[in-house]
């Protein structure tokens, strides 16, 4: 069904991801690969399933969207329990540096094709809490942000406007946060590297 | 009939499972929705859930995590090839109830070698606990079983079920037997409170915590199958099957429903509190079950 | 309400005055009483104010007097049954931040120790699970909550600023290119 | 089976807030159990000292998310204490009903969240839509929904809307109605009684031993220990309200007094538009321009009382414009850290969670 054309009040959120040139004969294998990746951005834009972290303070308003208020289940997205089986992650609001280490932990243990949301102005340019000693400014330097929700926090009409928005960007094949990351790696591990150090795991016991 | 066709009935057999009780988890989810005062996901959900774990990029945790996913897929699907729905048989003579009880342990143990080689502690602790809970619930059903087959003298499902067509359902004959199956079958399929095993916020969903992917889809399709055969034996074995398809839809999406919204308004229990539960109260009814079909076939001579 | 209170603290002032001459009343707010102790008198008045009624540790907070060169722990006990919470303030040096731990007196002062240790460097003798690291992972910096700390200069350093160069016009808007 | 480590957060669907408790585990029971906090640390008490007077109320309310307005409260207080003002009669009333309301809102999301450990997500499901329902009160009163703004030094910011009075009865007499459903639902639920009822238990001497304030304390002294009765802000010694008391304090006699709480509040809320007089709602508590606002030279300390028990900020004014010192004493500080590592071993695995939702703890508020 051709969907109508309208224009969009939102930008898209640009990755500067070049879209390389394929010189188009018979089906190729990329091209079949392409037409199946359409059908399967329609399952994967509708079967969203959420980490159930709450990183920051915009979580509180998580929880109405969740239940029968607004009722998130409509679109298809649930939480999930574990970083293996969610798709998107949500960065609710600032991230400390402290919870930034257990965020790239948790990223990287989802997987692909996986989507981040960011939450509130915390996550663009550190908000509120831009001087803050404890919160880092910029999320996307460490993460590959796919669409930020805005307002402090996000009205619960604001996340599912963001979710329904996410919803559209994956079924037209925008959403390549996930891409963007495998392919510039190496630049995106050298920041998480200066923020956060090496691997760390943390033992409260000290044994 | 030869072999041939029966191999094609029963795959056809297990894709009609599959697709039938896809389909119910679906409409489940609505109702449960609607008890919770909301408008749910669409019927079809679990099929698109399945079809993007299906397209997703996922990892391994060695050969055994997959090949004992594999074993429990072909562990359901062979089970689900012998379940006998409305009258259809796929191996004449094999519907045996026993046959399906030890086909239906590959799949557990199938699943219980895939997550317990995750190396994830929650995963261990889950299958410990799901072990657990099946020697909980198994007890009381298999003496209750015993009993019906000893009551029928068959121990054939597709007898079994024309039977009841002549003397009634089986609920008629052991009421308190039906209630315990019920108990055991809620914790067959999981639904609170003998959720225990999988316990989202506790052991964070338990066996499943290490599953993404293809492997979680996988698993997926291998769950619905075993609460087709789950519920199906049950419905042939208490409720009279189904003499036509629809009658038998009928029946499976009532115990299905009526189960998994018992489960939205209750609690779960510790795991220690599933197993006392299920020694006391199934297992003290059964015996008072068994002993009063004793006596009503003993008065009848 | 002053009044109604007064028969309550008339005889803690008396006990206080009498028992230790070196405790100094700072302050009499309504239901506050705030003494200046001396270090080594801490823990004879902090047990004589747990025996007589101010079983609560409320808080333990720590104020740093950069200009004097000294940090001020303040401990905070609460009587629940007659509602007059005592503030004690103590003065300690700067230079040398150490004190006495109260964990002996008050098994919850434990962690607040530790915070203050983690967010001023004051050094608990005697409480040696207050040294660890508590709220900030891997810190590389003096302690956070010190006057000379600008957070500001820190978090420039630290972190990487997002950049506007804000266009006006048609196609307005801050820019998004990634760096 | 040997002892097997587990971490309980900070990505855990039991834990409420980002937080990570490291536990020791053997079998099914916890052995040793240690809170690692600092995932939600901002730094607040720096970030305080670096903001005029005014621009500290945009910063305060973050400290406890699921209960902002005590933040704005304690704040007004002390600074009212300071500054020495006597702020007007309507104030005081207006304040007690916004922090009632709040404190309804606090209270229905800690119930709501029993649904997590417990496996009850119906409870949460018609919790979290009555929250909604608050919150738009609140959105029609202060203009949003979750941090307002709205109680601020001197008063509150304005005056009510128009017919709110009403809007804010009626909603209340519904939800009242509708009350025992709650009831029947989570407190009659025998699958929710086998998982509460004599587990987690809170003995009077560990109230003292950690200094839990708050529900956990009333529950197991048995006495009115109230911030509200023993030492009344606001104006609740003029209004009549009880505090629910027990003296057997298992997981069930907390949560079940949360919901009596929540009557209790409604009760007030009621007498308090009741006993409003006309009037101005705001004084000024300097001269000047309200950014530049200089206070008296002091210290004070300033309580009120939370969802979860005594919350207080130590306020330190130099003369300046910005204030030398706030250092905050979040409500689950004491169980949140001490009452972890000390009583969290010994349940089991299961109860975890559970121990960690009735205790009440708040993370946000314990890392700042």
């Amino acid at each position: 069904m051709p969907k109508k054309e309208r224009p969009s009040r939102f930008h898209p959120v640009s990755h500067t991801m070049q879209t390389v040139e394929v010189p188009t004969e018979k089906i190729s294998p990329q091209e079949q690969a392409e037409a199946w990746e359409k059908i399967a951005h329609y399952f994967r834009a509708n079967s969203l399933w959420m980490l159930n972290y709450c990183t920051g303070c915009c979580a509180i308003e998580l929880p109405l969207v969740m239940t029968s208020q607004y009722d998130m289940e409509r679109l298809g997205m649930m939480p999930m329990a574990t970083p293996r089986q969610a798709d998107i992650l949500l960065v609710t609001g600032y991230a400390s540096l402290k919870t930034l280490r257990r965020l790239i932990y948790t990223y990287e243990q989802m997987g692909t094709p996986k989507y981040v949301v960011a939450f509130g102005p915390c996550a663009v340019n550190g908000g509120i809490y831009h001087d803050a000693y404890a919160v880092l400014n910029r999320l996307d330097l460490y993460l590959p942000v796919d669409l930020y929700i805005a307002g402090c926090m996000p009205k619960p009409e604001a996340v599912m406007n963001g979710f329904k928005r996410l919803i559209e960007l994956i079924e037209s094949g925008q959403a390549t946060g996930w891409k963007d990351y495998e392919r510039r790696f190496d630049w995106y591990k050298s920041n998480q590297l200066e923020a956060v150090g090496e691997v760390y795991i943390h033992d409260e016991f000290h044994e | 009939m030869n072999a041939l066709q029966s191999i094609g009935t029963g795959l056809g057999m297990a894709l009609f499972g599959w697709l039938l009780q896809t389909t119910i988890s679906g409409v489940t989810r609505k109702v449960i929705a609607r008890i919770q005062k909301r408008r749910g996901p669409v019927w079809y959900q679990n099929f698109r859930d399945i079809m993007k774990l299906l397209n997703k990029r996922s990892v391994t945790h060695g050969w055994a995590f997959d090949f004992g996913l594999l074993v429990a897929l072909a562990g359901a699907i062979g089970t689900a090839m012998f379940m006998p729905v409305a009258g259809i048989v796929a191996f004449k003579g094999f519907d045996n109830f026993f046959m399906i009880i030890y086909l239906a342990a590959l799949g557990v143990f199938g699943r219980a070698l895939s997550s317990g080689s995750s190396g994830n502690p929650l995963a261990t602790i889950g299958v410990m606990r799901g072990l657990t809970q099946n020697i909980g619930y198994k007890v009381p059903y298999m003496l209750l079983v015993i009993a019906l087959i000893s009551y029928y003298r068959t121990s054939s499902i597709s007898e079994i079920v024309e039977l009841q067509r002549v003397s009634g359902w089986s609920v008629l004959v052991m009421p308190l037997g039906f209630v315990v199956a019920f108990i055991s079958l809620h914790g067959m399929l999981g639904k609170k409170p003998f959720d225990t095993y999988l316990a989202p916020a506790e052991i964070a969903s338990g066996p499943l915590v290490e599953y993404g992917g293809k492997q979680l889809g996988i698993l997926m399709i291998a769950h619905e199958l075993s609460v087709f055969i789950e519920v199906s034996l049950f419905v042939n074995l208490f409720l009279g099957g189904g003499a036509t398809l629809p009658e038998f839809l009928l029946k499976y999406a009532f115990i299905y429903i009526l189960s998994s919204s018992l489960g939205a308004v209750m609690g779960r229990f510790r795991i220690e509190q599933v197993v006392r539960f299920y020694y006391k109260v199934p297992i003290a009814l059964t015996i008072v079950q068994i002993l009063m079909l004793a006596v009503m076939r003993g008065g009848v001579r | 309400m002053t009044n109604s209170m007064n028969n309550v603290k008339a005889p803690l002032l008396a006990q206080i005055g009498a028992l230790f001459p070196e405790v100094r009343l700072k302050k009499d707010r309504d239901r506050e009483i705030t003494f200046e102790v001396q270090p080594r008198d801490l823990h004879q008045v902090l047990t004589y104010l747990k025996n007589a009624g101010w079983r609560q540790l409320s808080m333990i907070s720590c104020v740093d007097w950069i200009e004097d060169g000294q940090f001020e722990l303040v401990y905070n006990v609460f009587d629940w049954t007659q509602g007059l919470r005592v503030l004690l303030s103590m003065k300690i040096d700067r230079g040398e931040a150490q004190a006495m731990t109260i964990i002996n007196l008050f098994d919850g002062a434990m962690y607040y120790e530790r915070e203050i240790h983690e967010f001023f460097g004051v050094v608990f003798l005697g409480n040696e699970d207050a040294l660890k690291s508590l709220f900030l992972e891997r810190w590389d910096d003096i302690p956070p909550l010190r006057k000379d700390f600008d957070s500001r200069a820190y978090s420039d350093k630290k972190y990487v600023k997002r950049f506007y160069d804000p266009v006006y016009g048609p196609q307005g808007g801050a820019s998004f290119e990634r760096s | 089976m040997s002892e097997v480590k587990l971490f309980f957060g900070p990505q855990h669907p039991g834990m409420h807030g980002n937080a990570s408790v490291h536990l020791y585990v053997e079998g099914d029971l916890v052995k040793k159990a240690r809170l690692v906090p600092g995932m939600l640390h901002r730094g607040f008490e720096k970030s305080m000292e670096n903001h005029t007077w005014m621009g500290n109320l945009a910063l305060i309310p973050r400290v406890c998310v699921a209960e902002p307005d005590i933040n704005e409260m304690v704040f007004a207080q002390g600074l009212e204490t300071i500054a020495e003002v006597e702020i007007p009669e309507r104030a005081h009333y207006i304040r007690m009903v916004i922090m009632e309301m709040t404190r309804i809102l606090a209270h229905m999301m800690s119930l709501g969240a029993l649904a997590s450990p417990t496996g009850l997500y119906t409870a949460n499901q018609w919790m979290q839509a009555d929250r909604n329902n608050i919150q738009d009160l609140f959105e029609a009163i202060t203009g949003h929904r979750i941090y307002h703004m709205y109680i601020v030094p001197g008063g509150v910011r304005k005056e009510l809307p128009q017919g709110i009075e009403t809007r804010i009865l009626d909603f209340f007499t519904e939800f009242e109605r509708r009350m025992p459903e709650y009831h029947a639902l989570i407190f009659e639920n025998p699958t929710i009684q086998a998982r509460l009822k004599d587990n987690i238990m809170l003995p009077e001497f560990v109230v003292w031993e950690l200094g839990v304030t708050g529900i956990g304390m009333r529950s197991a002294v048995g006495k009115p220990y109230d911030v509200r009765k023993v030492t009344p802000y606001a104006r609740y010694d003029k209004v009549d309200f009880e505090v629910p008391v027990a003296t057997y304090s298992d997981a069930y006699t907390r949560s079940v007094m949360k919901y009596y709480e929540i009557k209790e509040s409604i009760r007030i809320i009621r007498q308090a538009f009741d006993m409003m007089p006309q009037g101005k709602v705001n004084v000024k508590i300097a001269p000047g321009n309200a950014l530049k606002w200089t206070l008296p030279k002091g210290q004070t300390y300033s309580a009120v009382e939370s969802a979860r028990g005594e919350f207080g900020y130590y306020i330190v004014s130099d003369g300046k414009t910005q204030p030398y010192r706030i250092a905050v004493r979040g409500a689950s500080f004491p169980q949140g850290f001490l009452g972890v590592e000390r009583y969290m071993p010994g349940v089991r695995l299961d109860d975890a969670p559970l121990w960690y939702d009735t205790m009440g703890i708040c993370t946000p508020e314990i890392d700042r």
